[in-house]
């Protein structure tokens, strides 16, 4: 019994996932045992809210093969909703001290930029996407990314037309003394940020699972006549896919707030990001992503120490053409079917 | 003579056999038809020899010459065409741009000297029914299967493999299609055809071969393939009534 | 596909003409665009400025569609190869002191050079995994005209030598348009040629294509070799304008520009781009420049134009043209439109 | 009479494949409708389940219509279609693939009891509960195909093609189960290419060819006649 699994796994460590997320575990202790623990904190950190982006995206591409450009103003979104949530909320607080409230206020925030967020992925799915498939289907892989295109120049041209280009951002969400965690300090509001994206990504890995609706989306993703043969209703699952997605690229971009302050196009580093992670993980592949959320991270924070911060931007691209030229699948695998016939 | 033949050909798609070590050979002047039950691997079989999808055993000889692992393109240009199963030619060009695409890249080795006159003689020889400015995109089934035939004959194959060109279309069509089929062969075509339609295939074919699970179960005249009775039982089932079903489910569950 | 004897029986204009690949009316717009700088109020430098970028962006906006009309295959990285033209050019400009004239041509050969390994590297690629290919292409190379400042000074922006000594903006609207001119000139002479149909053959149906006889490999090389070559000599001449090259010029949001006029001009047209080029950018710039306190507009409209035009009209402007001028009753209109007939 | 069709027309797009076609299914009977490749059999059933739109013509399911309507609303109505190529959740469990079948059923009692009912049809499927539906073999596909559909407790059954890329013994139990139901008070409307298999089987029949109704009777009177043996093998 024991050795039948010992052998499952070792199946799986020899696979070529297995070798690089085995690869990644191994260079992220080594590196933070030469140079410091805060690399692994620093990984975690990032990778943690880089897993709630990634997972939307490949999330929309498994279920409506939509390959999203415009997943990070969805993040714009969640901070600048953020933003004009929390700020009332605190000036309320500079008069009226409430200790139950200053808890809350963040939480608060972040549930609005997520309504938010879902709200407007419901919109472009209901306005542009369900459109689009009404009209033709032929290229839609394609055409939609491009549909995307332009609501991401919609989107972030709005931000400035209403609120303008300056920096909208906050100090911190909580206050008090940073954590001390294995040395380093780690501010609060990382490691709240953290914790979220833990039980976010903890609901929703539950919802997909064990609820009937997560089991539709899931379904739709694998067999979309199947589905239908089941008695899914495909489009409602759609908006319900582009509202999940979109929401939690929101709430992303609320729980960063004090990292990245709300501007017009705060979402293209987000972005960017989470596109290495999907390329990486295999487009659609929404466990996947997770996992490859960590080791994106695992590789910024690497770049930046041993090699100079700006360049965690180069880096990163030039594995994954790496990855696009020799296993465009990804390295865990594409679950999306006639991808690559597109 | 031999114009095509395979040794042992195989394909393997990650753990399913689609195509089984089939070895059979086609003669110049031939209309040799293959046939076999839905997902037998037939159109993996033309496939594989066609250089789409290349084979992962076995050995193709064309006109004499190894020809496994070729690309498409270089099939082409040693003498084999294709028409599709269901004909997708390219939707925004014109039927006479469809056709120039194979006369004038389809005959890189035995050069046409005037692509669109050749062209335009495949699509009356074909009769194709429409003008050649139409747009593909919207055409019907049938002159879209006689537009992809003059698109594969354009390029003056040896060889023609033709994939299920009669599906879809109703009898009166069929005799069309019938007599288009002996007339390209009279042109000194050899063809292969996947078809379904047993009536064409009883009418046109002077040889058969049959395949069922990717193997080759029955090679040779068209009548005496059609008498044979494993033929007969891959199209029609088993004549025997059931027997006893211990044995049945225990073979159930073994696979 | 006219035969030879067809073609000596036309007149001299017509053959120029047919030469040029552009029709009577082209001509005529080509014409309007050699003196519309010459008439007020269009002579004021900063409309003339204008002027500049639409033909900068109806150039590009013809080589972007060479690759994504015919081959079907978006370049996302359009405009960093653009800028790697230009920083090849201004580099050496600036290093050696050779003349821009040079420079430009060095430019567009780098920028050919990339194309070609471009085209490479995405031939197992289809569809949006080669745009997204070449998109990263682009951010490395905008990532790497950031961090390279001992060459390219980085973000602080790289001086470059301009063309001309004078500071009008006149010159250099010619230049511009003979590039444009030349640009769609070569790549409507060869998506006019053979060429033209295993473009549009591989682009539309590969399986098609290859059972023709068509080499997918050798024209997507050629085809991305090209357009990337096109790009680069645009490239030189958006250095050697502006004077001022910094990474930001390398931005996707550019390349998100030069694909909406495309898109909204028409797919596979080559020439819809150019059209809508002139029009749209001065409508940009003057909601820019009256509405100035609504920054921002323009690219809105853009976006929401891109937006309506894929989901709802997808042949762009070149396709309602077709529809609605292209069979004029009017022997004259008809021969503006269409040309002589040579059939 | 449960399911109608009146004067089907219909097709992809600009292909027109079928044309007036007609025919009728009663509560518990056992209809099949046989005929060569290409004749249009999948397509009368996918148009009938709602995945491709009619271009004319009328289906009628339990007195009212249902052509026109969404996929996933006419298998809400009782229809359980199953196709050629099962359409499974390849990287789904066994279970999860039944559960999904459910996907129509609130009531949590009725579930398990369909689930216990598709588990005592199918012991096989029990002993593979927790394995990857992508990962069994043709059989196994097509017992669970059949398994998913019974879950909603349908009215109706469209059985695609049962023995397509099986092997004649699997053909065979794939048969028993569909008998199985028939004699519990289902109704099936099977599309098959084993002519003689069915037509041995089945109540009534009907011959499509070439997208029209050519013949239709009694099965037995069917797999007597001559025509049909002409249109399967031609002789």
């Amino acid at each position: 019994m024991i050795t039948e699994y010992l052998k499952k796994l070792y199946e799986t460590i020899r696979s070529v996932a297995g070798i690089t997320v085995v690869l990644a575990i191994v260079v992220a202790i080594l590196s933070s045992i030469f140079r410091g623990p805060y690399i692994i904190v620093n990984t975690v950190v990032t990778g943690g809210m880089l897993a709630l982006m990634s997972i939307g995206l490949a999330l929309v591409f498994g279920v409506m093969n939509v390959a999203q450009f415009a997943h990070g103003e969805y993040f714009m979104i969640g901070s600048l909703t953020a933003y004009y949530t929390f700020i009332p909320i605190e000036r309320y607080l500079g008069a009226n001290p409430n200790a139950a409230l200053s808890f809350l206020a963040p939480l608060v925030s972040i549930l609005a930029a997520f309504c938010m967020g879902a709200l407007m992925g419901v919109l472009s799915e209901k306005l542009i996407f369900y459109n689009l498939r009404k009209r033709s289907r032929t290229n839609w892989v394609m055409n939609s990314f491009l549909l995307t295109v332009g609501i991401s120049v919609l989107l972030v041209n709005g931000h400035q037309l209403i609120f303008g280009t300056e920096l909208k951002g906050i100090v911190r969400y909580w206050t008090g003394r940073p954590f001390c965690i294995m040395d380093v300090f780690v501010s609060r509001d990382r490691c709240y940020a953290f914790i979220l994206s833990v039980l976010v990504i903890g609901l929703f890995w539950l919802f997909m699972k064990a609820t009937r609706t997560g089991r539709a989306i899931r379904a739709v993703s694998q067999d979309e006549t199947g589905a239908q043969m089941v008695g899914i209703d495909l489009s409602g699952i759609q908006v319900l896919t582009m509202a999940l997605s979109c929401g939690l690229a929101g709430i992303a971009g609320a729980s960063l707030l004090f990292m990245f302050p709300s501007y017009p196009s705060v979402g293209l580093d987000p972005l960017y990001m989470s596109w290495f992670v999907i390329i990486l993980a295999g487009m659609g592949n929404v466990l996947g992503a997770v996992v490859g959320a960590f080791m994106v991270a695992l590789l910024k924070v690497l770049t930046m120490e041993y090699i100079g911060s700006g360049w965690d931007f180069v880096v990163p691209t030039a594995l994954i053409m790496l990855i696009l030229i020799f296993k465009p699948n990804g390295i865990f695998g594409s679950d999306v079917r006639g991808v690559l016939e597109q | 003579m031999k114009i095509l033949e395979t040794q042992e050909l195989s394909k393997q798609f990650g753990g399913l056999i689609a195509v089984n070590k089939v070895s059979m050979h086609v003669k110049e002047g031939d209309i040799v038809g293959l046939i076999g039950p839905n997902g037998a691997g037939k159109t993996t079989f033309l496939n594989a020899v066609a250089g789409l999808n290349p084979p992962t055993g076995g050995r193709v000889l064309f006109l004499g010459e190894d020809t496994t692992g070729f690309t498409p393109e270089k099939m082409c240009h040693r003498g084999l065409s294709r028409s599709f199963q269901i004909p997708r030619p390219y939707p925004k060009m014109t039927a006479l741009e469809t056709v120039l695409t194979s006369a004038i890249f389809g005959n890189r080795l035995r050069k046409v000297k005037d692509p669109v006159a050749h062209s335009r003689k495949m699509l009356s020889f074909v009769e194709f029914p429409m003008a050649e400015e139409t747009i593909t995109e919207s055409l019907n089934t049938l002159q879209l299967k006689r537009l992809d035939l003059a698109r594969a004959l354009a390029s003056n194959p040896r060889l023609l493999f033709l994939d299920e060109l009669a599906a879809g279309l109703t009898e009166g069509e069929l005799g069309d299609i019938m007599t288009l089929i002996r007339k390209i062969r009279d042109q000194g075509i050899t063809i292969l055809m996947v078809e379904h339609i047993m009536q064409l295939i009883m009418s046109v074919c002077e040889r058969l071969v049959c395949i069922q699970f990717g193997n080759k179960i029955a090679e040779g005249p068209t009548e005496e393939v059609a008498r044979d009775p494993t033929v007969t039982e891959a199209y029609l089932g088993r004549q025997k009534k059931k027997e006893c079903s211990p044995d049945t489910h225990a073979g159930a569950q073994v696979g | 596909m006219q035969t030879t004897k067809a073609k000596s029986e036309l007149n001299l204009f017509d053959r120029v003409l047919d030469l040029l690949s552009l029709k009577p009316l082209g001509a005529i717009g080509l014409v309007i665009l050699v003196i519309l700088p010459l008439v007020p109020p269009f002579n004021q430098e900063y409309l003339i400025r204008w002027l500049c970028a639409a033909a900068l962006i109806a150039a590009a906006s013809v080589s972007f569609d060479f690759t994504a009309g015919f081959i079907n295959i978006v370049n996302f990285g359009y405009y960093a190869i653009v800028g790697l033209g230009g920083y090849t050019s201004a580099i050496l400009v600036d290093r050696f002191g050779i003349s821009p004239w040079i420079g430009i041509f060095v430019g567009a050969l780098s920028a050919g050079l990339l194309g070609f390994f471009l085209g490479i590297v995405t031939l197992r690629l289809r569809g949006i995994f080669a745009a997204v290919m070449a998109w990263f292409m682009g951010l490395a190379l905008m990532g790497l005209a950031t961090k390279a400042v001992w060459l390219t000074r980085g973000s602080l922006g790289l001086r470059v030598e301009r063309l001309f000594d004078s500071p009008s903006n006149l010159p250099y609207y010619y230049v511009i348009l003979a590039m444009m001119l030349v640009t769609y000139v070569i790549t409507k002479g060869v998506t006019r040629s053979d060429m033209g149909l295993a473009f549009k053959a591989i682009g539309q149906n590969m399986d098609a294509a290859r059972t023709s006889g068509i080499n997918p490999v050798y024209y997507r090389i050629v085809n991305f070799t090209l357009s990337c070559t096109l790009a680069g000599l645009l490239g030189g001449f958006y250095a050697h304008y502006y004077g001022i090259l910094t990474p930001e010029m390398m931005h996707t949001s550019k390349t998100v520009e030069v694909l909406a006029v495309a898109y909204i001009g028409g797919r596979g047209s080559l020439w819809g781009g150019a059209v809508v080029a002139f029009p749209f950018i001065y409508a940009m710039e003057m909601v820019r420049s009256s509405l100035s306190n609504l920054p921002g507009l323009n690219l809105i409209l853009y976006g929401l134009l891109l937006i309506l035009v894929m989901i709802y009209y997808s042949g762009g402007f070149a396709a309602f043209f077709q529809q609605h001028f292209s069979k004029p009753k009017n022997i004259i209109l008809y021969y503006l439109v269409n040309g002589k007939k040579t059939a | 009479m449960l399911l109608e069709v009146k004067n089907l027309d219909a097709g992809y797009g600009f292909l027109h494949i079928l044309r007036n076609v007609s025919l009728s299914v009663e509560k518990g009977e056992y209809v099949c409708l046989v005929g060569p490749n290409g004749a249009g059999k999948s397509t009368t059933l996918k148009t009938i389940a709602g995945l491709i739109s009619p271009i004319g013509g009328e289906v009628c399911f339990d007195g009212e219509t249902i052509s026109g309507l969404a996929g996933y609303k006419v298998a809400r109505r009782g229809i359980a279609y199953i196709s050629e190529e099962m359409n499974l959740f390849s990287n789904m469990t066994v279970h999860e693939n039944l559960l999904m079948g459910a996907y129509t059923v609130r009531d949590k009692q009725l579930e398990k009891n369909r689930l216990a009912f598709v588990y005592a049809l199918f012991p096989q499927l029990e002993g593979r509960k927790n394995q990857l539906a992508g990962t069994m073999s043709g059989g196994e596909r097509k017992m669970l195909g059949i398994g998913r559909a019974l879950m909603c407790n349908p009215k109706m059954l469209l059985v695609d093609e049962p023995s397509f890329g099986l092997a004649p013994l699997l053909t065979e139990d794939v048969f028993d189960s569909l008998d199985t139901l028939i004699k519990e008070g289902g109704t099936i409307l099977v599309v098959e290419q084993n002519v003689t298999k069915t037509l041995d089987v089945t109540d009534r029949g009907y011959v499509l060819e070439h997208g029209r109704i050519e013949l239709e009777g009694p099965s037995a009177e069917l797999a007597r006649d001559p025509h049909v043996r002409k249109a399967f093998l031609g002789v």
